[in-house]
């Protein structure tokens, strides 16, 4: 196995009624065993691009390359690659047995080959038992796996999945986000996700491309991409932030001098200069009734104001002079209600690492 | 969907029986709709000639219709139609739904346009249209059985495949394509998509185009009228000519007869429909 | 919906022009739908007594039905009879659909069922229970005009009305129950509800069912055929007796007129309900 | 004002079809002020409740009053409360004005009055320059603002809201749970609020029922809710938690003693006994290289199976000898990534306090 990546896209535009461009240069290198995501909000482009890679659209300009092979004038059922559908698009004239199988029989296989495969299949989706049902006696959680085993059994180069878990409900989602990623360590294949939800896809892929209006903001491992945001976008689409307005200059050596109400003027790393945002996620502020004396902190004091409680945390709002309140998520590490009891109107001290901030140009 | 159907009735069941007005209209419009047609049907059981009284049931004018040889023959000949309209209205249909649906081509609207004309067109213009059509191009006349039915059933095919073929287009509005993408994903040339994914799922609207074709023809009589020759007589044709000497029990027998034959294939099509659309529902 | 009409044709358009078959296909059937109704419309313009050949563009024929009295009448008794049957159809029809809708009583499937009897039965049938039932009743003939017209309006009302109230049914389907329920919670009666809420929403159905009532009753040829006394020609029938004679100019002029009067009235009805369809989409 | 609660609910029950207990003997009761949510999955009854008093559904048996009235002979249309529905319900013939304005149009106000009031109701939903629009042209977020202006003009003594957030996206929803709570401290008017979203009812509600199957199983504010479940169905419903099966019997003064392998034995704070499940949320467990000393804590050794990364946290599945992993929420409090990464097989201390883990009987 070569360490070529898997999938190469260059410089590659979908142009729609001649203006419309849905997908905008975009440049991008998938390794082999990879999972990777493509993550951004609906009509990012994600989904065209996913498309491209199974052959259902045609880039306008630029080239796909699957495994050394430019794809483009190889038909969709002469790909290497094999997709999940969003619906799953199980057939539903065909026995689960049938759906799975349906694949290797358009490659003509041998009948005993096919069953082989297919038994094999429907075991690593834990649906061996359920060969001979038809999709409307399945639940939308077995319908998937069915997809799955349909697509895997065809051991494609790459599995692409277009939002696999967005029809399933809360709690089957998040068991199925584990379970997708036990699956990939199993088979080994490059997958390639389609998503809107950035848990899902911090939680799941080793690496992520966020999209915006067709083009590549950023692309990182979830941690980085969650810490290290390129810009204000992929900031505010990951997670919740607190952004502060500031004027920044160069003070050499990666670090920036900026000057932002009420927090005053400070040296912090970072390279974007001019207007910017002091960005600090909420997870990161901490709050005391004692003014902290650290200097590598940045401290500010702030009123109480909207206190919202989710169970495992609550997210406070407190009022530091600006318009918008400042956002701190508080963990709820015990049991003793009174313990993180925020009242309206209430002093603190808020305050968070200098390491924790970043500066955030356009 | 459960958005906005929670309920089924969520103002609350008004109890039937007390409300005067409700029970007054349900009476006038069932006995409005029903009364000519269940006395027509009646009557053809009556023991009498003449069609007033009530004189005892009996069978005899359906024995008497089987026995009444040109009626026979125009069922016959009605039969004969209906089948080949039913066929080839079926393929049309289903070819030209499948078109419109899958490919974009220039005058694409056009030809939808011009597809529901024969719907919407009054009858007597088709059947008129028709008429001169067959004069002009010079149809032959007195041609073998069932040759000469040939007219009639161009006439019949050009009225009823638009039907058809809106009724297989709208199975098809309900196809998933997702479906023959993934077949396509998983290596179908494009016309093992169509046999194997397309034609399974458009499969309850081919029967119930086929049926409606089917009635629709039978039961044709302004475009036959104009079309046939006067050695081809159809089923409601003879109805017609035997009307016009004098409303006889066997009328009332021939139109029973002509009524259940629609009544049994319409539900057998609207079961269908039914029953395809519970399934469509509960696959989403 | 989104998930599945992503792209309204992800399979590829394919260019017409390439493809022979779809091509040759396309022509055929739009010349066979087409040719005889162009060619009807056409000669109703050729400058010839005799059908056959082109001899020039006149509108002489349209002026000659303008003074042919007979016709003139006729035309005139089906604008009356229409517009009686779209009145009473309509009204009667949302009555029904509205009873079939909002409330729950013994026997509403046979009566859903009954409702749909006159357009599932045989127009035949229909015309021929018809006048045996005007008959038996004992209408009274020779009525002054437009009195005289009652017994047709009448048979056109039964067999019209159904239409509009399957019409006006399937646009209360669309109907959010919720924007009762909250009409109520705000303080409406029953009837205020019915008046400020249900009857708006109805509106585009009532439009389009009294449209199609209309070229329903103006086209209809076989049930008036049968319960029309010999002095209360309409439109259609008196085509058809100019037709028994031989096919005149005249009567390409008068197909044409009814067939642009129905064309045009169904336009109206098509745009009313897309654009309601729209709009309920947008809305939800 | 009294101090009478503002509902009563008395032994209320629905049976549909003469046997299906949609509601099944509840009893509840809500304060004057209050924001109290129904909580529960679909089809447990919350919603069949609230539709009784609005009064679209009759008990089979029970009482429902409102403001000391029995609701028993009164029309929907006469009852002193009023609806936001879940799909909002703007009438979409009339202008959003003559959408607010309706109700007092019934209650045929002058039409002076009416202006200024719906002038007023506007304002205070911040639709104050819209009026003159129609609803099919405006977004979900101001269709539902109208809904809430057209039923608060009316000044209802209780609000009733079924699901008001369900039709809007993430980004919209949590925005407009803030600004209900607002809007509510505002009018001061109870409001009822029906949600089968925990977030929602802990960040809004002053107290929560939850519901399930007909029944309601405990009736609490939010941080009682989260942190002392009634039973097994509330702790697995409300957030995540991890259960360990064990056998408690009484051990005097509201303490009990628990035997659960591998935790060994102790005593806890408690009252079931016989089979019972130690419970503790995810965000309480702290994880350490070192065995801790402190004895009022429960520890075991575990090696880290599956991590799921959330960005503001770390979802760390432990494998700790039992059938099931035991979960652990680490809040990333600091951007530097080295500091929570957690590889897979690596051996830790998993630990909790006493205090904060709970005895759960069924």
């Amino acid at each position: 196995m070569s360490d070529a990546p898997i999938i190469q896209i260059k410089n590659v535009s979908k142009l729609y009624g001649g203006t419309v461009k849905a997908v905008d240069g975009v440049d991008l290198e998938v390794g082999r065993g990879e999972f990777f995501a493509l993550l951004g909000p609906s009509g990012c482009g994600k989904t065209t691009l996913l498309r491209m890679l199974a052959g259902f659209e045609v880039p306008t300009a630029g080239q796909v390359i699957i495994d050394g092979q430019d794809m483009a004038t190889v038909q969709p059922n002469k790909r290497p690659v094999n997709m999940v559908f969003q619906s799953y698009a199980v057939f539903p004239h065909m026995s689960v047995e049938q759906n799975v199988g349906y694949g290797l029989k358009m490659e003509r296989r041998p009948a005993k080959e096919i069953r082989e495969r297919v038994a094999e299949a429907l075991e690593l989706v834990k649906l061996g038992h359920l060969g001979k049902r038809m999709p409307d006696e399945m639940s939308g959680g077995q319908r998937q796996r069915v997809a799955l085993a349909r697509a895997l059994v065809k051991r494609p180069k790459v599995l692409l999945l277009d939002e696999p878990l967005s029809a399933l409900d809360a709690k089957l989602r998040e068991a199925m986000q584990l379970e997708l990623v036990r699956l990939q360590k199993t088979v080994g294949i490059t997958f390639v996700i389609v998503t809107h939800d950035q848990s899902e896809a911090l939680s799941m892929a080793n690496r992520i491309a966020v999209m915006n209006q067709g083009k590549v903001q950023q692309v990182a491992p979830p941690a980085e991409l969650y810490e290290m945001p390129a810009n204000r976008f992929v900031a505010d689409f990951i997670g919740k932030i607190n952004m502060i307005e500031g004027d920044s200059t160069a003070a050499g050596d990666g670090e920036v001098r900026v000057k932002a109400h009420p927090l005053g003027e400070m040296t912090l790393k970072g390279t974007a200069t001019g207007k910017v945002a002091l960005a600090v996620r909420p997870e990161k502020i901490f709050v005391d009734e004692k003014e902290p004396t650290d200097p590598n902190l940045i401290k500010v004091k702030g009123k109480v104001g909207e206190v919202a409680y989710f169970g495992s945390y609550s997210n406070v709002f407190f009022d530091i002079g600006l318009g918008q309140p400042l956002q701190a998520d508080i963990s709820n590490v015990s049991s003793d209600i009174e313990e993180y009891t925020f009242k309206a109107g209430e002093q603190y001290w808020i305050y968070w690492r200098k390491s924790d901030t970043l500066v955030l140009g356009d | 969907m459960r958005l906005f159907r929670r309920n089924p009735d969520p103002m609350g069941p008004l109890d039937y029986s007390r409300r005067l007005w409700l029970r007054a209209f349900v009476a006038v419009t069932l006995f409005f709709l029903y009364a000519p047609i269940i006395g027509l049907m009646a009557f053809s059981f009556n023991d009498s000639r003449r069609n007033v009284v009530w004189r005892g049931f009996t069978t005899d004018y359906y024995v008497k219709l089987w026995n009444n040889d040109s009626l026979m023959m125009a069922f016959a000949n009605s039969l004969t139609i209906a089948v080949m309209t039913t066929i080839v209205s079926t393929i049309l249909g289903a070819l030209t739904a499948y078109v419109l649906w899958r490919y974009r081509f220039p005058g694409k609207a056009v030809y939808e346009g011009g597809m529901a004309l024969p719907i919407v067109i009054p009858e007597i213009c088709m059947g008129v249209a028709m008429m001169v059509f067959f004069a002009r191009i010079g149809w032959p006349a007195g041609l073998p059985w069932p040759i000469n039915l040939g007219s009639i059933t161009i006439a019949h095919i050009a009225f009823a495949f638009p039907f058809a073929a809106i009724v297989i287009r709208a199975r098809l509005e309900s196809f998933n394509r997702e479906l023959s993408e993934c077949a396509r994903d998983l290596g179908a040339s494009e016309y093992r998509v169509f046999r194997d994914i397309v034609v399974p799922h458009m499969r309850p609207g081919l029967i119930a185009g086929a049926l409606l074709a089917f009635t629709l023809s039978l039961d044709d009589f302004v475009i036959t009228f104009f079309t046939a020759g006067p050695d081809t007589v159809t089923f409601p044709v003879k109805i017609y000519s035997m009307v016009r000497f004098s409303v006889t029990p066997e009328v009332n027998a021939a139109s029973t007869v002509l009524i259940l034959v629609t009544l049994v294939v319409t539900t057998i099509a609207l079961w269908i429909q039914n029953r395809n659309n519970m399934i469509g529902k509960s696959a989403h």
